[in-house]
């Protein structure tokens, strides 16, 4: 097993856990923490495909700017922290039945999938994870999409005003 | 010639046009003299198309096609034959004479009840008249089907008594099922010969290409058909009812005319019923039966009219033994030579009942000898004449029939002279307790006693006349006649079969039935002639009286259980099995409709968690080949 | 490394998201378990960037063939920015007309 | 392209509008004006006239299907808007006219993308253009707690189908290395598609995905709550112009992906036509709002459009027009009533005829519409949509299913004609001028005049 | 181009009706709509075939196609009979909004006349529907206490089962060489014997459901009771006759061997309705109700007379078409007067018309013979061919059948009886002066009944065509 493996595993482990924990734990500020916990694991699988651009935009806007609007929405609520009512169990059982099936299926699907077998993920080489070939890609084959998105921008931003107008 | 006959149909026609559109409009004279005088019309014009039928023999005349498809035809044809004309003759001739009758015995009804009852009664022989003219079977059924309508109308013509209109309503549903058998054999005779017209069935190539069974199956449904016209066995129950109507539609219709209709039927298709021994003795017995059923009836009422009524069951019991015997010429004599004395009868009846003001029980009356002398006469004469005591006419006729009857069967014979012996019987109780002894209804109806109008008096001095001497047409060569009504038929049913018998046999016959008839007359006569009969005592006397409980039995098994079925049907098959079944439908959709709405719960925990096992099941539908399980497998089984 | 296992990776992810979607009545938690399937995704997308990446390396030095997956991953993040203030405006809107968060109270809206 | 352009170009003006004139009707005609400057230029790129030439880079195809689903669309919104438009500026505080508007071109701009995407990246994008406004607009009367609740739902909902949608085209991409839409690679010695599971999975992902936005069973949940809770003049939008636009992105996506998926299309669409038509018919049945039984019966008409999917037979886009055309028209009218009812229960109608005898006969023709009644371009939408479906080889089952859902639907839609015509009563309706009138007069004619001679929707379409 | 007109003139009338608020002149257009659509019909019955086309759906390749043989003629006839009898027997009523209910009839007029000129499948089935739409509205307005539920339950299964007809006309237009509508087009589909199975199936059950066929009559009986009596009379006197023209018109020609292969069960079920409407008619009390399950009786007759496919039959049912028309309006115009005088149907209130109206008494009386087909009315010519048609297709069917010719009897006699005869009962009592439109009309029904009855080769020669199409080959 070398370096990489034991990273990525560890950065998996790390990753399912926080993951978990986003669930169980009651408190919503200890949720959001963990998620960004989660962020931060994701990136450091960014940072071992060499897609240096991605863990740090991951990092910024959502473990950076996205995770901590959350919070703000949290502590703005100001929700009693410990009182958040509960599923009842037999929801929660069927929920995590139906997740879990999911992923059985899910699972069971990329197992069957022959023409997977045997594919490699390039791990640490490559360029293309890194700002200039990005960046040109974008301005060039994706600028139309580039150019849309803002539009996208621009609803969100009509959108905030119109809701969040007193 | 066409002209002529066509005249002897359309007389009576325009008089029911004339009466029925016109009776708001002319006087009772107008409508009395118009519809009497159209009928003497029809009977003249009748005579004509009788000399003619002699001169040049039969006749067939094509006025248009009724029916004409492409693959099917029936013109609208007329025939005079022999048959035919004789039946013209006396269905114009004794319908001009109850129409007299009636002018005088329907005088106290208003002005337009007056033009509807002549407007039926000529509506009447203008059907009656159809159905002896055509010249198939169609418009034969035409005609059947119409005189059953006016025998509908007529009996029910006072409306507002409940009673009569079931029994005109009794006497049609009767007739209809008759004419259910009728129409059956006239499809059956189209499925196999493709047409209705005697002159192509009643041949014997026609016949060759029937089967037995087939012969005997339209055999036997027209005789269901004659069953219901003539009132056999077992659809008989409607003619005594039928007695509701004004009594010279008793005569006319219910005695000599619509009624024989069924001896008609089967004297024109003679040649079918003889090629089928089955049928032949179905007939007989059933006419047999019903004449000794209604002569056992007719022993025990009290009813003028309705001894009268099953007194003319019994008789066309008798033709249909003559039909069944192969007599069908002594049947034709026997229908005539009744139509006399039978609308005497009635004539004379209603004459009584008119004198009486409307009573018609027997017990009631008594004595009436001396005060209606002319009835009395007549009415006398029509008594001797249905007992069959020489040489008045029914005895020529009724002595024809049981020859005939003898020469088939003795027991048909015998039984047929103890029939004769109850109906001279019956008669003469009638006779007897009606004109003789004292009188025996209220001091007013004595006071109002009176011998009727010459209008009624006439027809019952012509029709006894006629009683008297219309055996004439028939004596036998025995006898040293000519057999006239025989020769004259034999065209049509062929020469009489009396050769079978010796001279020796048919004189002890008729000595014997003549013998009988008379001492049941006589005593008849002695039993009656002092006082009426009480209410019966023994039990074969209710029995009797009560018509052997037919009418209840019709009741109990057949009309309520078909009327329980029907309102079963009603409320419960259709309320709630096929109706309900339909709004179970609605009901359903409105039920899941309830259900389904539940699972919008408004839990969007619930919305997504259903989306999600959506999912999954999509999932599993798609990948529905046994993929989890090899997953499961592979995972157990690592190697 | 086997593209495998990135999947199953993602998978697992993906599908905590979902659970996290389902058994969670706090708005916030819901939307951030979303968040946590759409990273699922993003990563997943990166790995598959890096699989054809490496198929392609082996051609052509010069091939940047899975490229566009990272830069799907990079319109995911933008959108998913916008997602999130519209999200947030709205939880903020109810919250100021309810005083709550609780995804179980949404059912005046039913049947 | 030109449509994007002018849409994107137009949001913004109209986003800045509020600044420059404080006049409502003012702002409302720059947007009809801005309507018909769009529709003038999609029109202009149907004839090959570009505002700006510009390479798209293969992300977006403009075919004729498409750019006329289009215009379309934009005529659908022009009538939209022009009926309703007192309507949408009371919503919310009444200060937010501009920005409705800016939000409907920037929706038509995610419109035109789902019309002419040729990438599974533009794909997302247009539909997350088209969501994103509308979870705000489901939640623009902000002081109405239905509406606040609606707006939550479809955003949590809406969020989370994102999700899987992204999953799967993260599968497709796992299996193809492309987010083209591509054909299937092809086994040439069987003549069938390669089968390759993750993608099957990841076709069935996004089919999932797409059945949401277009509210089929059983991933319709979302659908009768939020268009209940939003403003009805928005859901009105929303249930035709936007659910149309979804539809035109399923059937791109699936015209020729879906031959991946094999033999088991033909499973698993059926599996949702039948469900969707049994929800929504069936729940429709037994509601006492209006609004919300409409909510249902769009599904039910979902469940209608669904069969352009089935086959690919030539009537299909003719039938997906046409059906999109009657049901969007007669769903316009029939909210154009509903919004000026007092409040949305039956009995609400009751008596209407007596009181307004035009407008009682205008929503009868409407609904007519709906139900496919003869004379209405409701029969012909439902007879093309028959006509593909069993041209394309489905069995007779389908169909009978559909027509017996479809006198199911007579149930709920005819219950209305019954309020407003059999049942007597004092209607609780807004005053209605003649002008407002004659609006829906014009769209009973057009919904009558292709009920008649439905050909002349497609005389445009193969010029 | 003259057909067009049996349509234009309605619907125009039925427009202009829109704005004429006064009873006078509402009555008067209508009335003389109807006559002038009725002049129409009698030209066209002396004239030769004619028939009109034009251009309508280049798409789908169907064509606005109206064409008159002898079976659209007969029905044109009828139904233009029908409207201006019941608009004059009707005239005294006074419904509210009375021009709005014209306009509607009108409409359903030119829906009916539609139907039956039609010679495109397409358009068939449009004026199929359009003919139920303004029944509707009529009916669910102008119709008795419970009219909403039971003209619901009345338009959804006849909605249902045009559907299902709906699918058969694209199933069939699948298979078509041409891909056209046009009914010679359809006649040579080529339809395999299963194919031809399903699409007769689809096709029937919208024609039984209109005539209606034993079991799915149920809404029937409802529908004549609720209705205002107008629209009962169009219902029984033309609609249900729909349901028969379309399966000379469509199912006969198209599916031959499907035809031949249902035609056991098919006359069996009619046989079974025939026997089961008389026993049901039997024990009604209600005026309306027994003609209804009457008319499901005689319905059922043609019904099984046509699926015997025996010429005699068919031809009997193509006078009978025509003649079971008028004589169910007869009756219904004497059920609706009655009703409008006495303010019941109930029969046992009833009594002693003929007393109190002799005149409608006797007309009550005609009607009721022409209803159990006494020879001589025009019933009795269709019934003894339908009869024979059947007797030689199943002599048992056929007695079976027959029974009903009894229970006819039973039942009309019964209705008679109690209407007619016996003393004025309280409810009779109320009527007042005789009225003297609907006499009118229905001496002229009566003369009809009659006429045709003694001589029904006019309705023989006008069939004639069809008669030929069907059978020779």
């Amino acid at each position: 097993m070398n370096t990489l493996e034991i990273l990525f595993y560890a950065l998996s482990a790390f990753a399912v856990v926080s993951a978990v924990m986003v669930l169980v734990s009651k408190n919503p500020i200890h949720s959001v923490l963990c998620l960004i916990l989660v962020f931060f694991a994701i990136s450091g699988h960014y940072i071992l495909l060499n897609a240096q651009f991605l863990a740090i935009v991951n990092i910024i806007v959502y473990a950076g700017a996205i995770m901590v609007l959350f919070l703000f929405v949290i502590m703005l609520m100001n929700i009693k922290l410990d009182s958040e009512p509960q599923k009842k169990m037999i929801i929660k059982f069927i929920g995590v039945l139906s997740g879990g099936s999911l992923l059985t299926l899910l699972v069971a699907l990329v197992k069957q999938t022959s023409q997977l077998q045997g594919k490699q993920v390039l791990m640490k080489e490559g360029t293309i994870g890194l700002i200039h070939p990005l960046g040109k890609a974008l301005f060039t084959d994706y600028v139309l999409p580039f150019e849309i998105s803002s539009v996208l921008f621009l609803s969100a931003m009509v959108g905030a005003v119109i809701i969040g107008k007193k | 010639m066409k002209i002529i006959i066509g005249l002897i149909v359309l007389w009576p026609l325009v008089g029911f046009l004339f009466n029925g559109l016109g009776r708001n409009i002319w006087s009772k004279k107008v409508i009395a003299y118009k519809a009497t005088g159209y009928i003497a019309m029809s009977f003249i014009f009748s005579v004509l198309a009788f000399l003619n039928v002699q001169a040049n023999g039969a006749a067939t005349v094509h006025y248009f096609d009724f029916i004409n498809t492409a693959s099917f035809k029936i013109p609208f044809d007329f025939k005079v034959d022999a048959l035919s004309s004789l039946f013209l003759l006396v269905i114009t001739g004794v319908g001009t004479l109850i129409h007299l009758y009636s002018t005088a015995y329907m005088k106290d009804e208003e002005a337009p009840h007056y033009a509807r009852y002549f407007a039926y009664l000529n509506l009447f022989i203008f059907s009656m008249l159809l159905l002896v003219l055509g010249d198939n079977y169609v418009i034969m059924f035409i005609g059947w089907e119409g005189v059953g309508l006016c025998s509908y109308l007529l009996i029910g013509y006072w409306f507002t008594n409940a009673t009569y209109n079931y029994a005109a309503k009794k006497a049609f549903i009767m007739n209809r099922i008759g004419d259910l058998g009728f129409l059956l054999a006239i499809f059956w005779l189209i499925v196999k010969l493709g047409t209705v017209s005697y002159g192509t069935v009643l041949t014997a190539e026609s016949l060759a290409k029937l089967s037995t069974t087939d012969i005997t199956g339209i055999t036997l449904l027209l005789f269901v058909g004659a069953m219901g016209k003539s009132a056999q066995i077992p659809l008989y129950t409607w003619l005594p009812d039928a007695m509701a109507g004004p009594t010279p539609v008793s005569a006319l219709i219910h005695a000599a005319t619509m009624v024989t209709a069924g001896i008609y039927m089967i004297t024109r298709s003679n040649i079918l019923f003889s090629a089928s021994e089955f049928t032949q003795h179905v007939v007989a017995i059933v006419g047999l039966s019903t004449a000794l059923l209604a002569a056992t009836i007719a022993i025990k009422q009290n009813d003028i009219k309705k001894v009268l009524a099953y007194s003319t069951v019994s008789q066309l019991g008798y033709m249909f033994l003559g039909l069944g015997v192969g007599a069908y010429s002594g049947a034709v004599f026997h229908v005539i030579t009744h139509a006399f004395f039978k609308a005497l009868l009635f004539l004379g009846a209603g004459s009584v009942i008119h004198a009486m003001h409307h009573e018609q029980d027997i017990r009631k009356m008594g004595g009436l000898k001396s005060k209606l002398p002319i009835t009395h006469i007549t009415f006398l004469i029509g008594c001797i004449a249905i007992a069959g005591v020489p040489p008045f006419s029914g005895f020529f006729s009724k002595d024809e029939i049981l020859a005939a009857a003898f020469a088939k069967s003795p027991i048909y014979w015998f039984l047929g002279v103890v029939g004769a012996a109850m109906t001279a019987f019956y008669m003469f109780r009638l006779y007897a307790t009606t004109f003789l002894g004292q009188f025996r209804g209220t001091q007013d109806q004595e006071h109002h006693l009176h011998e009727s109008p010459v209008a009624m008096t006439l027809p019952l001095i012509l029709l006894a006349i006629a009683s008297a001497i219309a055996g004439a047409i028939g004596v036998p060569e025995l006898m040293g006649g000519h057999h006239w009504l025989s020769h004259q038929l034999a065209p049509i049913v062929g020469e009489a079969q009396e050769a079978a018998l010796s001279h020796q046999t048919e004189w002890t016959l008729m000595a014997v039935s003549v013998t009988i008839a008379v001492v049941a007359l006589l005593i008849a006569l002695s039993i009656y002639r002092k006082k009426a009969d009480g209410e019966p005592q023994t039990a074969l006397g209710k029995f009797l009286y009560n018509k052997w409980y037919i009418d209840e039995l019709y009741e109990n098994a057949i009309l309520n259980p078909l009327n329980k079925f029907a309102g079963f049907l009603k409320e419960v098959v259709e309320k709630n099995v096929i109706d309900g079944a339909v709004n179970g439908t609605g009901k359903l959709v409105q039920y899941s409709a309830r259900q389904i709405r539940l699972l919008q719960s408004g839990q969007v925990g619930y919305y997504i968690l259903f989306m999600v096992l959506s999912m999954i099941l999509l999932f599993v539908i798609w990948f529905n080949d046994i993929a989890i399980l090899r997953f499961l497998f592979q995972l157990t089984h690592k190697s | 490394m086997p593209i495998q296992y990135y999947i199953f990776l993602c998978l697992t992810l993906f599908s905590i998201g979902v659970v996290g979607v389902l058994t969670r009545r706090n708005a916030i938690i819901v939307f951030m378990c979303i968040e946590l399937m759409l990273n699922a995704v993003n990563l997943l997308l990166v790995a598959f960037s890096k699989m054809y990446h490496g198929a392609a390396l082996q051609v052509s030095p010069a091939s940047t063939a899975g490229i566009d997956a990272q830069i799907f991953v990079f319109f995911i993040m933008v959108v998913a920015a916008a997602e999130v203030s519209v999200g947030l405006a709205i939880i903020v809107m109810m919250f100021r007309n309810t005083h709550s968060v609780d995804i179980n109270f949404l059912n005046r809206l039913k049947n | 392209m030109n449509a994007i352009i002018i849409s994107a170009f137009m949001g913004v003006v109209m986003m800045f509008s509020s600044w420059g004139t404080s006049s409502i009707k003012l702002q409302r005609n720059i947007g009809l004006l801005g309507m018909l400057l769009l529709i003038g230029a999609n029109i202009a790129h149907l004839t090959g006239v570009w505002v700006i030439e510009f390479d798209t880079k293969g992300m977006l195809v403009f075919n004729r299907i498409g750019l006329y689903a289009n215009t379309i669309l934009f005529v659908l919104t022009f009538i939209y808007m022009w009926i309703n438009g007192e309507e949408i500026d009371k919503v919310g505080d009444h200060t937010h006219t501009a920005d409705y508007y800016a939000i409907f071109f920037f929706i038509l701009c995610g419109v035109s993308v789902l019309t002419s995407f040729d990438n599974l990246l533009m794909l997302f994008i247009g539909i997350e253009i088209l969501s994103i406004p509308l979870y705000i607009l489901t939640g623009a009367d902000k002081k109405n707690l239905f509406s606040n609740e609606a707006s939550l739902k479809y955003f949590l909902m809406g969020a989370f189908s994102t999700g899987i949608l992204l999953l799967g085209i993260t599968f497709i991409y796992g299996a193809t290395g492309s987010f083209h839409l591509t054909a299937p690679v092809i086994n040439p010695t069987t003549n069938m598609p390669v089968e390759h599971f993750l993608m099957s999975a990841g076709l069935i992902l996004l089919f999932v995905a797409l059945n949401f936005k277009v509210s089929a069973a059983p991933f319709h949940f979302w659908t009768p709550d939020v268009y209940d809770g939003a403003p009805t003049v928005f859901t009105s939008f929303m249930a035709t112009v936007v659910k149309a636009a979804g539809f035109i992105a399923f059937i791109r996506v699936f015209e020729i992906q879906r031959e991946a998926l094999g033999y088991s299309w033909f499973i698993i669409l059926p599996f949702v036509i039948v469900s969707t038509l049994l929800v929504g018919n069936i729940t429709a049945v037994f509601q006492r709002s209006v609004k919300r039984m409409l909510a249902y019966s769009s599904i039910a008409q979902a469940g209608f459009m669904l069969f352009a999917l089935y086959g690919r037979s030539i009537f299909n886009n003719e039938a997906i027009l046409l059906y999109i055309v009657a049901y969007s028209l007669a769903t316009i009218g029939v909210f154009a009533v509903l919004v000026k009812m007092k409040d949305y229960s039956f009995e609400s109608f009751n008596g209407l005829a007596k009181k307004h005898p035009a407008l009682a006969l205008l929503t009868t023709i409407f609904l007519f519409s709906l139900a496919g009644i003869p004379l209405t371009a409701g029969f012909f939408a439902k007879y093309f949509m028959l006509n593909a479906l069993l041209t394309a080889g489905a069995g007779l089952w389908l169909l009978i299913v559909a027509i017996v859902f479809a006198a199911v639907s007579v149930f709920y839609y005819f219950r209305l004609v019954q309020a407003m015509y059999f049942t007597s009563g004092e209607p609780a309706i807004n005053e209605i001028d003649k002008k407002y009138e004659f609006k829906l007069w014009l769209i009973a004619a057009i919904l009558i005049v292709l009920g008649v001679f439905p050909s002349l929707l497609f005389n445009y379409l193969y010029f | 181009m003259f057909l067009l007109l049996f349509l234009l003139i309605p619907v125009f009338a039925a427009i202009l009706l829109l704005f004429v608020k006064k009873e006078q002149s509402v009555n008067t257009i209508a009335i003389s709509a109807a006559l002038v659509t009725l002049l129409g019909a009698v030209y066209i019955i002396i004239s030769k075939t004619s028939s009109f086309d034009a251009a309508w759906l280049p798409l789908l390749n169907s064509r606005f196609t109206l064409q008159a043989d002898g079976l659209a003629k007969i029905l044109v006839l009828l139904t233009a009979i029908s409207f201006p009898a019941i608009f004059i027997a009707t005239s005294k009523n006074q419904p509210t909004q009375k021009n709005i209910f014209l306009s509607l009839m009108l409409l359903t007029q030119a829906g009916l006349m539609g139907v039956f000129l039609a010679g495109d499948a397409l358009l068939f089935y449009f004026f199929w529907e359009l003919a139920l739409i303004p029944v509707y509205f009529l009916c669910s307005i102008w119709g008795g206490e419970k009219r909403i539920a039971v003209t619901f339950k009345f338009f959804i299964y006849t909605f249902l089962g045009s559907l299902f007809m709906l699918i058969g006309i694209i199933l069939v237009y699948s298979h078509t060489g041409d891909q056209s509508f046009a009914l010679a087009s359809f006649k040579q589909a080529h339809l395999t014997s299963g194919m031809q199975l399903t699409a007769f199936a689809l096709f029937f059950i919208a024609f039984a459901i209109k005539m209606p066929i034993f079991p799915l009559h149920t809404w029937q009986p409802d529908a004549y009771e609720q209705s205002p009596t107008a629209v009962t009379m169009v219902l029984s006197a033309v609609m249900v006759k729909m349901g028969l023209y379309g399966v000379i018109r469509w199912l006969m020609p198209l599916f031959p061997t499907a035809f031949i292969a249902h035609s056991n069960i098919v006359t069996l079920l009619s046989v079974i309705g025939i026997l089961y409407a008389s026993f049901i008619a039997i024990r009604q009390d209600d005026l309306k109700r027994l003609i209804a399950y009457s008319s499901i009786a005689h319905i059922g007759l043609m019904n099984a007379a046509l699926f015997s496919h025996i010429q005699v039959g068919v031809q009997g049912v193509l006078v009978q078409l025509f003649s079971h028309g008028i004589n169910v309006l007869g009756l219904w115009i004497v059920a609706d007067i009655i009703e409008q005088q006495t303010g019941t149907r109930s029969m046992k209130d009833l009594g002693g018309l003929a007393k109190k109206q002799p005149t409608l008494a006797i007309l009550l009386v005609g009607f009721a013979f022409a209803n159990i087909a006494l020879p001589l009315t025009n019933a009795f010519v269709g019934e003894f061919l339908m009869f024979n048609g059947l007797f030689q297709f199943n002599p048992w069917m056929a007695a079976a059948a027959g029974v009903s010719v009894i229970l006819a009897a039973i039942y009309t006699l019964n209705m008679v009886q109690k209407i007619a005869y016996g003393e004025i009962s309280a409810a009779t009592n109320l009527m007042p002066a005789p009225n003297k439109n609907a006499q009118g009309v229905l001496i002229v029904l009566l003369v009809i009944v009659f006429f045709t009855g003694v001589y029904p080769q006019p309705l023989f020669n006008v069939t004639a065509d069809t008669l030929q199409q069907l059978f020779v080959k």
